[in-house]
């Protein structure tokens, strides 16, 4: 999975591309954890590069949801589709993010 | 069964890849479309993991796998290991409803197969642990 | 030899990465430098590329990789098919040294193999073409 | 294998990314298909993100250089690195092309 940042105001916009898998999510963890502790509060991470996501991707992005929570933090998803948007849905993640269709439509919300 | 492929290989992380492909390889011979071979994909990684993290505690063995077509044609993947007897199978749904804050992490893997695969068992064969599951051959 | 690992899988392309996933996966568990698994990888392609293009002319048939570690500790992998008998070590040096309008296409795959592992050897056992390369293990 | 690519002035200038290996070489002859029957003539491959490259790929890029100089066109390659070069090393083809360290070299050059 390739991981690449860019800063837009406040907000820290995350585009994950590739397969996100038992391999490739713990790297995510880790990068969650730079950014947090580098004090980014604010995050869109876009999925419209993800062509793949298990569980163990699914487990990452609950925990970060949890962490930025908790941080009082801000956290977004957008891009969805394909199997991607197939396992969010079988997964019931749908009604536990806040999802939109683009970054940009993510970015105009706040 | 006619064996299509096999693998046989140490239960570590890094022989994830080899082991998700011989199965995909297997559904590509058989021509499923993009969108199931990714469905097969998913539940292999999810079936594969367990076994990785869990079967053998903190040690080390192996796990293999055969893929071939049962008598109707179907495909079929067996993956088994040399750990404790665990029926994987028999374990509670997870929640999949509930809000954030209460939503418990884990627990989708075993999940998402059984929703995706036609026909999932789990079985004790002598000293090892069998799962199988069973991915319909296309209509044409 | 203790094999560590082994796959049979038909002998098709949308093999490759699995069987070659396997082999790097030993590698990775010797724990062989970045550099050296990369050298692995490179022979490895180099040998199941030609026996999924030419060992069984237009047909079908399989391959099957084992890797193990030999009595010196040393890893060896075996690359087998069933097709024609054939050694790959006959063929003459391919060109490395003309210029572009007389370079001829091919044949590097082999020699790269050759220069790259330390040791390889192809035997016929029985009905089976057998490849194999050895890599010393790194030194403390 | 990832294939990008770009134009400036005459010069396409291509880059590749990941493994090119028998599975993906294919795909990058296709795309010189398209590219020489749409005119271009003009060529800088950047090998700088490209990690591996494997006897299949050498005879894509012999097969393109042979190709692009049958049509009186340029083909220059840039960025060799790590694996990559040392495959090139061994098989002799730094003598038969036109090699540069960066695509901005490359471009210098024309
Ligand atoms: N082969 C196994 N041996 C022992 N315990 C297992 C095995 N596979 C799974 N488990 C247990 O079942 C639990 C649920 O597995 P799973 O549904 O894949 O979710 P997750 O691994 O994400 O928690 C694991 O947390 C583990 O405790
Ligand atoms: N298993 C095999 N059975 C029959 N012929 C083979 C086999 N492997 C290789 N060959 C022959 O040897 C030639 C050289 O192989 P190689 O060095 O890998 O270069 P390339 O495949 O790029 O031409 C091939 O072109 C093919 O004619």
């Amino acid at each position: 999975m390739e991981i690449n940042t860019k800063k837009t105001g406040n907000i820290l916009v995350v585009s994950l591309k590739g397969r996100m898998d038992a391999v490739s999510s713990p790297g995510f963890d880790g990068n969650l954890l730079e950014w947090t502790t580098a004090g980014e509060n604010n995050f869109i991470i876009d999925l419209s590069a993800l062509e793949y996501i298990s569980s163990a991707g699914l487990r990452s992005l609950l925990s970060a949801a949890k962490q930025i929570k908790a941080r009082d933090g801000k956290l977004m998803l957008s891009g969805l589709s394909g199997a991607v948007q197939e396992v969010f849905k079988l997964s019931g993640f749908y009604s536990i993010f806040q999802i939109f269709a683009s970054e940009t439509e993510a970015l105009q919300s706040v | 069964m006619v064996p299509l492929a096999e693998i046989r290989v140490p239960a570590r992380i890094e022989n994830l890849h080899a082991l998700i492909e011989t199965i995909t390889g297997c559904a590509r011979q058989q021509g499923f479309d993009q969108k199931r071979i990714g469905e097969i994909d998913l539940s292999a990684e999810e079936a594969l993991v367990n076994v990785i993290s869990y079967a053998y505690g903190g040690g080390e063995g192996e796990v293999s796998v055969v893929c071939g077509l049962d008598d109707g044609g179907d495909l079929n993947v067996e993956i088994s290991d040399s750990g404790a007897p665990f029926d994987i199978l028999a374990r509670d749904e997870p929640d999949t409803t509930s809000a954030l804050d209460e939503r418990q992490i884990g627990g989708l893997g075993i999940y998402l197969m059984k929703k995706l695969m036609d026909d999932v068992q789990y079985r004790r064969i002598e000293d090892r642990n069998v799962l199988t599951f069973r991915v319909l051959k296309k209509k044409d």
